[in-house]
Protein backbone atom coordinates (compact mmCIF):
# COMPACT_ATOMS: atom_id res chain seq x y z
CA UNK A 1 0.00 0.00 0.00
CA UNK A 2 1.51 3.61 -1.42
CA UNK A 3 1.28 6.82 0.50
CA UNK A 4 -0.80 7.50 -2.53
CA UNK A 5 -3.62 4.97 -2.10
CA UNK A 6 -7.07 5.94 -1.38
CA UNK A 7 -8.22 3.44 0.98
CA UNK A 8 -6.93 3.50 4.86
CA UNK A 9 -7.26 0.15 6.13
CA UNK A 10 -8.26 0.19 10.02
CA UNK A 11 -8.47 -2.59 13.10
CA UNK A 12 -12.48 -2.27 14.44
CA UNK A 13 -12.07 -3.25 18.41
CA UNK A 14 -15.88 -4.10 19.47
CA UNK A 15 -15.80 -4.85 23.02
CA UNK A 16 -18.87 -6.60 25.78
CA UNK A 17 -22.52 -6.08 24.55
CA UNK A 18 -21.44 -4.82 21.44
CA UNK A 19 -18.93 -7.87 20.80
CA UNK A 20 -22.14 -9.67 21.76
CA UNK A 21 -24.86 -8.11 18.88
CA UNK A 22 -22.20 -8.34 16.11
CA UNK A 23 -20.10 -11.89 16.71
CA UNK A 24 -17.36 -10.22 16.99
CA UNK A 25 -14.46 -8.67 18.74
CA UNK A 26 -12.32 -7.41 15.99
CA UNK A 27 -12.83 -6.08 12.48
CA UNK A 28 -10.45 -5.11 10.05
CA UNK A 29 -12.14 -2.46 7.56
CA UNK A 30 -10.99 -1.16 4.51
CA UNK A 31 -12.35 2.85 4.08
CA UNK A 32 -12.44 5.45 1.51
CA UNK A 33 -10.60 8.20 1.98
CA UNK A 34 -11.14 10.80 3.94
CA UNK A 35 -11.77 8.59 6.54
CA UNK A 36 -13.36 9.08 9.96
CA UNK A 37 -14.20 7.78 12.85
CA UNK A 38 -17.93 8.26 11.98
CA UNK A 39 -16.95 6.23 8.93
CA UNK A 40 -15.89 3.36 10.92
CA UNK A 41 -19.09 3.20 12.90
CA UNK A 42 -21.39 4.11 9.75
CA UNK A 43 -20.28 0.88 8.84
CA UNK A 44 -20.52 -0.75 11.89
CA UNK A 45 -23.76 -0.21 12.51
CA UNK A 46 -25.00 -1.47 9.22
CA UNK A 47 -23.31 -4.48 9.86
CA UNK A 48 -25.88 -7.82 11.01
CA UNK A 49 -26.71 -6.72 14.53
CA UNK A 50 -24.96 -3.62 14.35
CA UNK A 51 -29.14 -2.19 14.67
CA UNK A 52 -28.41 -3.07 18.45
CA UNK A 53 -25.77 -0.21 18.77
CA UNK A 54 -26.63 3.35 19.85
CA UNK A 55 -26.51 5.65 17.40
CA UNK A 56 -23.51 7.92 18.74
CA UNK A 57 -21.17 5.69 20.70
CA UNK A 58 -18.04 6.51 22.75
CA UNK A 59 -15.32 6.03 19.99
CA UNK A 60 -11.24 5.85 20.47
CA UNK A 61 -8.69 6.39 18.18
CA UNK A 62 -5.22 4.64 18.87
CA UNK A 63 -6.73 3.83 22.49
CA UNK A 64 -7.79 7.63 23.46
CA UNK A 65 -11.15 8.87 23.25
CA UNK A 66 -11.85 10.53 20.31
CA UNK A 67 -15.07 12.91 18.22
CA UNK A 68 -16.54 11.31 15.36
CA UNK A 69 -15.12 13.38 13.30
CA UNK A 70 -11.25 12.30 13.78
CA UNK A 71 -9.76 11.76 10.50
CA UNK A 72 -8.46 8.68 10.70
CA UNK A 73 -4.99 7.02 8.88
CA UNK A 74 -4.16 3.81 7.77
CA UNK A 75 -3.08 1.07 10.85
CA UNK A 76 -5.37 3.34 12.95
CA UNK A 77 -6.85 1.18 15.68
CA UNK A 78 -10.09 2.21 16.31
CA UNK A 79 -12.16 1.16 19.01
CA UNK A 80 -16.48 1.25 19.36
CA UNK A 81 -16.80 1.43 23.28
CA UNK A 82 -20.28 0.36 25.38
CA UNK A 83 -21.47 2.51 27.94
CA UNK A 84 -18.40 2.35 30.73
CA UNK A 85 -18.95 0.28 33.81
CA UNK A 86 -16.05 0.54 35.77
CA UNK A 87 -15.47 1.35 39.63
CA UNK B 1 2.57 -1.63 37.33
CA UNK B 2 -0.61 -2.72 35.56
CA UNK B 3 -3.76 -0.88 37.00
CA UNK B 4 -5.51 -4.32 36.00
CA UNK B 5 -5.68 -7.26 37.58
CA UNK B 6 -6.84 -10.57 37.89
CA UNK B 7 -5.71 -11.47 40.73
CA UNK B 8 -7.83 -10.39 44.63
CA UNK B 9 -6.99 -6.87 45.38
CA UNK B 10 -4.60 -5.56 47.87
CA UNK B 11 -5.71 -2.78 49.73
CA UNK B 12 -3.32 -2.58 52.36
CA UNK B 13 -0.39 -2.91 49.72
CA UNK B 14 -0.99 -0.02 48.07
CA UNK B 15 -1.72 2.16 51.54
CA UNK B 16 1.79 0.88 52.06
CA UNK B 17 2.89 2.28 48.62
CA UNK B 18 2.02 5.60 49.25
CA UNK B 19 2.32 6.42 52.55
CA UNK B 20 5.76 8.17 53.34
CA UNK B 21 6.88 9.78 56.61
CA UNK B 22 5.91 13.09 55.36
CA UNK B 23 2.28 12.22 54.03
CA UNK B 24 0.66 11.63 57.43
CA UNK B 25 -3.57 11.29 55.80
CA UNK B 26 -4.29 8.47 53.88
CA UNK B 27 -7.82 8.32 52.55
CA UNK B 28 -8.62 5.19 50.73
CA UNK B 29 -11.92 3.53 48.83
CA UNK B 30 -12.91 -0.13 48.13
CA UNK B 31 -15.67 -0.60 45.59
CA UNK B 32 -16.66 -4.51 46.25
CA UNK B 33 -19.12 -6.24 44.77
CA UNK B 34 -22.66 -6.26 46.06
CA UNK B 35 -25.22 -9.08 46.09
CA UNK B 36 -28.09 -7.12 44.25
CA UNK B 37 -28.60 -4.30 41.56
CA UNK B 38 -31.48 -2.34 40.25
CA UNK B 39 -33.82 -4.62 42.23
CA UNK B 40 -31.82 -8.27 41.06
CA UNK B 41 -30.31 -10.33 43.02
CA UNK B 42 -26.94 -10.54 41.84
CA UNK B 43 -25.00 -14.29 41.75
CA UNK B 44 -21.42 -12.94 40.44
CA UNK B 45 -20.17 -10.82 37.92
CA UNK B 46 -17.00 -10.69 35.18
CA UNK B 47 -15.34 -7.32 34.27
CA UNK B 48 -13.90 -7.07 30.62
CA UNK B 49 -11.73 -4.01 29.62
CA UNK B 50 -9.81 -2.59 26.72
CA UNK B 51 -6.88 -2.98 28.72
CA UNK B 52 -3.99 -0.83 27.03
CA UNK B 53 -6.58 1.97 26.85
CA UNK B 54 -7.81 1.12 30.41
CA UNK B 55 -4.17 1.12 31.36
CA UNK B 56 -3.55 4.41 29.69
CA UNK B 57 -6.52 6.24 30.88
CA UNK B 58 -5.56 4.82 34.67
CA UNK B 59 -1.76 6.15 34.20
CA UNK B 60 -3.29 9.65 33.26
CA UNK B 61 -5.92 10.21 35.57
CA UNK B 62 -3.20 9.53 38.02
CA UNK B 63 -0.87 12.16 36.88
CA UNK B 64 -3.80 14.61 36.82
CA UNK B 65 -4.28 14.05 40.25
CA UNK B 66 -0.37 14.53 41.21
CA UNK B 67 -0.74 18.18 39.21
CA UNK B 68 -3.91 19.07 41.46
CA UNK B 69 -2.87 17.99 44.78
CA UNK B 70 1.36 18.16 43.94
CA UNK B 71 1.83 16.58 47.38
CA UNK B 72 -0.28 13.67 47.13
CA UNK B 73 0.80 10.17 46.47
CA UNK B 74 -2.30 8.10 44.77
CA UNK B 75 -2.27 4.37 43.85
CA UNK B 76 -5.09 2.50 41.86
CA UNK B 77 -5.79 -1.37 40.87
CA UNK B 78 -9.26 -2.48 39.04
CA UNK B 79 -9.95 -5.91 38.86
CA UNK B 80 -10.73 -8.07 35.79
CA UNK B 81 -11.98 -10.98 35.22
CA UNK B 82 -14.53 -13.48 37.17
CA UNK B 83 -15.67 -11.91 41.06
CA UNK B 84 -17.88 -13.01 43.36
CA UNK B 85 -19.78 -10.92 45.84
CA UNK B 86 -17.79 -8.90 48.17
CA UNK B 87 -15.09 -9.41 46.08
CA UNK B 88 -12.91 -6.01 45.52
CA UNK B 89 -13.74 -4.61 41.87
CA UNK B 90 -10.96 -1.15 42.19
CA UNK B 91 -9.32 0.02 45.47
CA UNK B 92 -7.62 3.80 45.63
CA UNK B 93 -5.02 4.91 48.15
CA UNK B 94 -4.54 8.34 48.28
CA UNK B 95 -1.87 9.84 51.07
CA UNK B 96 -1.03 13.34 51.31
CA UNK B 97 0.37 15.28 54.58
CA UNK B 98 -3.23 16.87 55.26
CA UNK B 99 -6.44 15.48 55.01
CA UNK B 100 -8.02 17.49 52.69
CA UNK B 101 -5.84 16.51 49.88
CA UNK B 102 -5.92 12.97 50.62
CA UNK B 103 -9.72 12.76 50.31
CA UNK B 104 -9.91 15.27 47.22
CA UNK B 105 -7.53 12.82 45.27
CA UNK B 106 -8.84 9.28 46.41
CA UNK B 107 -12.44 10.99 45.41
CA UNK B 108 -11.26 12.31 42.18
CA UNK B 109 -9.44 9.18 41.08
CA UNK B 110 -12.46 6.51 42.17
CA UNK B 111 -14.54 9.07 39.86
CA UNK B 112 -12.74 9.51 36.77
CA UNK B 113 -12.22 5.50 37.03
CA UNK B 114 -15.85 5.63 36.47
CA UNK B 115 -16.19 7.87 34.34
CA UNK B 116 -13.22 7.39 31.61
CA UNK B 117 -11.75 3.88 32.16
CA UNK B 118 -13.01 1.63 29.64
CA UNK B 119 -14.23 -1.36 31.34
CA UNK B 120 -17.61 -3.23 31.53
CA UNK B 121 -19.50 -5.17 33.53
CA UNK B 122 -21.38 -8.75 32.92
CA UNK B 123 -24.03 -9.60 35.77
CA UNK B 124 -25.23 -13.05 36.39
CA UNK B 125 -28.15 -12.66 38.05
CA UNK B 126 -30.20 -15.47 40.64
CA UNK B 127 -32.60 -16.14 37.88
CA UNK B 128 -30.14 -17.12 35.62
CA UNK B 129 -30.38 -14.32 33.23
CA UNK B 130 -26.87 -12.25 32.53
CA UNK B 131 -27.02 -8.49 31.70
CA UNK B 132 -24.76 -5.92 30.63
CA UNK B 133 -24.62 -3.41 33.03
CA UNK B 134 -24.96 0.35 31.57
CA UNK B 135 -24.76 3.02 33.81
CA UNK B 136 -25.67 5.31 31.58
CA UNK B 137 -29.54 3.79 30.96
CA UNK B 138 -32.84 5.69 31.88
CA UNK B 139 -34.52 4.05 34.77
CA UNK B 140 -31.94 2.00 35.83
CA UNK B 141 -28.40 0.05 34.61
CA UNK B 142 -30.05 -3.15 34.61
CA UNK B 143 -31.07 -4.72 31.30
CA UNK B 144 -34.96 -4.96 31.37
CA UNK B 145 -35.42 -8.37 29.79
CA UNK B 146 -33.59 -11.21 30.31
CA UNK B 147 -30.80 -12.07 28.27
CA UNK B 148 -30.06 -15.89 28.73
CA UNK B 149 -31.27 -17.13 25.53
CA UNK B 150 -28.66 -14.15 23.39
CA UNK B 151 -26.12 -15.69 21.27
CA UNK B 152 -22.42 -14.22 21.93
CA UNK C 1 -16.12 -2.06 71.97
CA UNK C 2 -13.45 0.82 73.13
CA UNK C 3 -12.48 3.54 70.96
CA UNK C 4 -9.11 4.18 72.26
CA UNK C 5 -6.75 1.66 71.59
CA UNK C 6 -3.26 1.22 73.51
CA UNK C 7 -2.06 -1.40 70.85
CA UNK C 8 -1.73 -0.97 66.76
CA UNK C 9 -4.57 0.50 64.91
CA UNK C 10 -5.77 -2.46 62.53
CA UNK C 11 -7.80 -0.85 59.30
CA UNK C 12 -8.01 -3.99 57.43
CA UNK C 13 -9.95 -5.34 60.49
CA UNK C 14 -12.23 -2.14 60.87
CA UNK C 15 -13.27 -2.77 57.19
CA UNK C 16 -14.26 -6.05 57.66
CA UNK C 17 -16.03 -4.95 60.65
CA UNK C 18 -18.43 -2.65 58.72
CA UNK C 19 -18.30 -4.60 55.17
CA UNK C 20 -21.59 -6.65 54.36
CA UNK C 21 -23.23 -7.22 50.81
CA UNK C 22 -25.27 -4.51 50.53
CA UNK C 23 -22.75 -2.56 51.47
CA UNK C 24 -20.53 -2.04 48.34
CA UNK C 25 -18.52 1.06 49.01
CA UNK C 26 -16.14 1.53 51.88
CA UNK C 27 -13.87 4.87 52.46
CA UNK C 28 -12.10 4.60 54.90
CA UNK C 29 -9.15 7.06 56.31
CA UNK C 30 -5.82 6.69 58.39
CA UNK C 31 -3.82 9.03 60.01
CA UNK C 32 -0.20 8.22 60.63
CA UNK C 33 2.54 9.45 62.80
CA UNK C 34 4.19 12.23 60.71
CA UNK C 35 8.02 12.99 60.96
CA UNK C 36 7.55 16.79 61.19
CA UNK C 37 5.24 19.28 62.63
CA UNK C 38 5.17 23.08 62.40
CA UNK C 39 8.54 23.34 60.33
CA UNK C 40 10.47 20.96 63.63
CA UNK C 41 11.52 17.61 63.02
CA UNK C 42 9.48 15.12 65.16
CA UNK C 43 10.61 11.59 66.99
CA UNK C 44 7.66 10.57 68.48
CA UNK C 45 4.85 11.04 70.69
CA UNK C 46 2.27 10.27 73.33
CA UNK C 47 -1.55 11.23 72.84
CA UNK C 48 -3.52 11.00 76.51
CA UNK C 49 -7.20 11.42 76.56
CA UNK C 50 -10.03 11.70 78.85
CA UNK C 51 -10.67 8.32 78.37
CA UNK C 52 -14.52 8.25 79.77
CA UNK C 53 -15.54 11.62 77.76
CA UNK C 54 -13.54 10.44 74.60
CA UNK C 55 -15.34 7.40 74.62
CA UNK C 56 -18.61 8.62 75.01
CA UNK C 57 -17.76 11.60 72.37
CA UNK C 58 -16.63 8.77 69.94
CA UNK C 59 -20.04 7.08 70.66
CA UNK C 60 -22.22 10.00 69.58
CA UNK C 61 -20.42 10.81 66.56
CA UNK C 62 -20.89 7.13 65.27
CA UNK C 63 -24.75 7.91 66.41
CA UNK C 64 -24.63 10.90 64.85
CA UNK C 65 -23.32 9.83 61.30
CA UNK C 66 -25.70 7.18 61.29
CA UNK C 67 -28.45 9.16 61.82
CA UNK C 68 -27.21 11.20 58.53
CA UNK C 69 -26.67 8.43 56.35
CA UNK C 70 -28.70 5.45 57.57
CA UNK C 71 -27.41 3.48 54.76
CA UNK C 72 -23.83 3.53 56.52
CA UNK C 73 -21.65 1.76 58.93
CA UNK C 74 -18.83 3.22 60.37
CA UNK C 75 -16.25 2.30 62.60
CA UNK C 76 -13.35 4.19 64.36
CA UNK C 77 -10.42 3.92 66.69
CA UNK C 78 -7.93 6.06 68.06
CA UNK C 79 -4.70 5.21 69.58
CA UNK C 80 -3.53 6.31 73.26
CA UNK C 81 0.09 6.31 74.37
CA UNK C 82 3.76 6.01 73.09
CA UNK C 83 3.35 6.13 69.43
CA UNK C 84 6.06 6.38 67.16
CA UNK C 85 7.10 8.25 63.54
CA UNK C 86 4.36 6.53 60.56
CA UNK C 87 2.35 4.75 63.47
CA UNK C 88 -1.38 5.01 62.59
CA UNK C 89 -2.94 7.04 65.60
CA UNK C 90 -6.45 7.33 64.24
CA UNK C 91 -8.14 4.97 61.57
CA UNK C 92 -11.83 5.25 60.22
CA UNK C 93 -13.69 3.34 57.76
CA UNK C 94 -17.49 3.96 56.31
CA UNK C 95 -19.34 1.24 54.84
CA UNK C 96 -22.62 2.34 52.51
CA UNK C 97 -24.32 1.33 49.71
CA UNK C 98 -22.86 3.73 47.67
CA UNK C 99 -19.22 5.60 47.54
CA UNK C 100 -20.92 9.27 48.33
CA UNK C 101 -22.32 8.42 51.58
CA UNK C 102 -19.64 6.48 52.34
CA UNK C 103 -17.08 9.05 51.63
CA UNK C 104 -19.46 11.86 54.18
CA UNK C 105 -19.77 9.86 56.42
CA UNK C 106 -15.76 9.18 56.56
CA UNK C 107 -15.09 12.43 56.68
CA UNK C 108 -17.59 13.62 58.99
CA UNK C 109 -16.20 11.00 61.52
CA UNK C 110 -12.76 12.38 61.14
CA UNK C 111 -13.87 15.69 61.10
CA UNK C 112 -15.78 15.51 64.48
CA UNK C 113 -13.12 13.16 66.22
CA UNK C 114 -10.69 16.09 65.59
CA UNK C 115 -12.89 18.87 66.68
CA UNK C 116 -14.39 17.18 69.87
CA UNK C 117 -12.97 14.52 71.80
CA UNK C 118 -10.39 14.75 74.03
CA UNK C 119 -7.19 13.82 73.22
CA UNK C 120 -3.98 15.52 73.55
CA UNK C 121 -0.61 15.01 71.70
CA UNK C 122 2.66 15.34 73.48
CA UNK C 123 5.11 15.51 71.10
CA UNK C 124 9.29 14.86 71.55
CA UNK C 125 11.38 16.77 69.24
CA UNK C 126 14.69 16.17 67.30
CA UNK C 127 15.89 18.79 69.18
CA UNK C 128 15.43 17.38 72.91
CA UNK C 129 12.45 19.50 73.30
CA UNK C 130 8.57 18.78 73.87
CA UNK C 131 5.47 20.43 73.21
CA UNK C 132 2.13 20.01 73.88
CA UNK C 133 0.01 20.57 70.20
CA UNK C 134 -2.57 22.84 70.30
CA UNK C 135 -4.34 23.06 67.42
CA UNK C 136 -5.95 26.61 68.43
CA UNK C 137 -2.52 28.27 68.09
CA UNK C 138 -2.20 31.45 66.09
CA UNK C 139 0.86 30.99 64.18
CA UNK C 140 1.43 26.84 64.41
CA UNK C 141 0.42 24.59 66.69
CA UNK C 142 4.14 23.98 67.73
CA UNK C 143 5.01 25.35 71.10
CA UNK C 144 7.55 28.34 70.09
CA UNK C 145 9.76 27.71 73.44
CA UNK C 146 11.04 24.63 74.23
CA UNK C 147 10.12 23.10 77.02
CA UNK C 148 12.41 20.55 78.11
CA UNK C 149 13.23 22.04 81.51
CA UNK C 150 9.56 22.82 82.01
CA UNK C 151 8.30 20.72 85.80
CA UNK C 152 5.63 17.52 85.07
CA UNK D 1 -23.56 16.03 104.03
CA UNK D 2 -27.33 16.61 103.71
CA UNK D 3 -29.45 18.46 100.64
CA UNK D 4 -29.49 21.83 102.77
CA UNK D 5 -25.82 21.61 102.47
CA UNK D 6 -24.74 24.84 101.27
CA UNK D 7 -21.34 24.11 99.75
CA UNK D 8 -20.98 21.67 96.31
CA UNK D 9 -17.91 18.95 96.45
CA UNK D 10 -17.27 18.74 93.03
CA UNK D 11 -13.84 16.55 91.60
CA UNK D 12 -11.82 18.25 89.13
CA UNK D 13 -9.93 16.38 86.63
CA UNK D 14 -6.81 18.04 84.50
CA UNK D 15 -5.25 17.18 81.61
CA UNK D 16 -2.14 17.46 79.71
CA UNK D 17 -0.09 20.78 79.68
CA UNK D 18 -2.52 21.52 82.37
CA UNK D 19 -2.04 19.09 84.65
CA UNK D 20 1.71 19.94 84.27
CA UNK D 21 1.03 23.52 84.56
CA UNK D 22 -0.90 23.03 88.32
CA UNK D 23 1.33 19.89 89.01
CA UNK D 24 -2.21 17.70 89.53
CA UNK D 25 -4.25 15.55 87.65
CA UNK D 26 -7.01 15.47 90.06
CA UNK D 27 -8.30 18.01 92.61
CA UNK D 28 -11.33 17.99 94.95
CA UNK D 29 -13.06 21.56 95.20
CA UNK D 30 -15.86 22.52 97.87
CA UNK D 31 -17.32 25.80 96.43
CA UNK D 32 -20.56 27.78 97.94
CA UNK D 33 -23.63 27.33 96.20
CA UNK D 34 -24.68 28.02 93.65
CA UNK D 35 -21.84 26.78 91.98
CA UNK D 36 -21.26 26.58 87.97
CA UNK D 37 -18.34 25.78 86.06
CA UNK D 38 -17.40 29.18 86.35
CA UNK D 39 -17.13 29.12 89.78
CA UNK D 40 -14.79 25.61 89.43
CA UNK D 41 -12.29 27.59 86.58
CA UNK D 42 -12.18 30.66 89.11
CA UNK D 43 -10.63 28.87 91.46
CA UNK D 44 -8.41 26.45 88.99
CA UNK D 45 -7.24 29.75 88.12
CA UNK D 46 -5.73 31.58 90.87
CA UNK D 47 -3.85 28.38 92.16
CA UNK D 48 -0.28 28.41 91.45
CA UNK D 49 0.53 27.70 88.20
CA UNK D 50 -2.89 28.79 87.12
CA UNK D 51 -2.39 31.86 85.10
CA UNK D 52 -0.84 30.47 82.69
CA UNK D 53 -3.94 28.54 81.52
CA UNK D 54 -5.97 30.25 78.92
CA UNK D 55 -9.18 32.44 80.12
CA UNK D 56 -11.82 30.47 78.80
CA UNK D 57 -11.00 26.93 77.92
CA UNK D 58 -12.85 23.88 77.17
CA UNK D 59 -15.15 22.68 80.29
CA UNK D 60 -16.68 19.52 80.96
CA UNK D 61 -19.25 18.64 83.29
CA UNK D 62 -19.83 14.90 83.50
CA UNK D 63 -18.09 14.10 80.72
CA UNK D 64 -20.02 16.65 78.59
CA UNK D 65 -18.73 20.05 76.88
CA UNK D 66 -20.61 22.18 78.41
CA UNK D 67 -21.06 26.66 78.72
CA UNK D 68 -19.60 28.08 82.04
CA UNK D 69 -22.74 28.78 83.40
CA UNK D 70 -23.57 24.91 83.79
CA UNK D 71 -25.22 25.00 87.56
CA UNK D 72 -22.83 22.22 89.45
CA UNK D 73 -24.44 19.58 91.81
CA UNK D 74 -22.79 17.48 94.75
CA UNK D 75 -20.92 14.82 93.23
CA UNK D 76 -20.39 16.22 90.06
CA UNK D 77 -16.73 15.44 87.41
CA UNK D 78 -15.67 18.68 85.99
CA UNK D 79 -12.78 18.54 83.58
CA UNK D 80 -11.31 21.60 82.28
CA UNK D 81 -9.76 20.85 79.13
CA UNK D 82 -6.54 21.81 77.34
CA UNK D 83 -7.01 22.84 73.24
CA UNK D 84 -8.36 19.28 71.63
CA UNK D 85 -5.65 17.64 69.89
CA UNK D 86 -6.36 13.86 68.88
CA UNK D 87 -7.08 12.64 65.05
Amino acid sequence: MTPTSDVVTVQVLLFARFAELLGAERLVLELPRPATLQSVLDRVLALPGGAGLPARPLLARNQTQAPPDTPLEDGDEVAVLPPLAGG
Amino acid sequence: MPFLRESPLDLTGLIAAVTSPERGGIASFLGLVRDHHGGRAVQRLEYSAYAPMAEKECAAILAEAHERWPMAQVALEHRVGALEIGDAAVAVAAAAPHRDEAFSACRYVIEEVKRRVPIWKREYYADGTVGWVDPTAPGGAVPARPEAGQAS
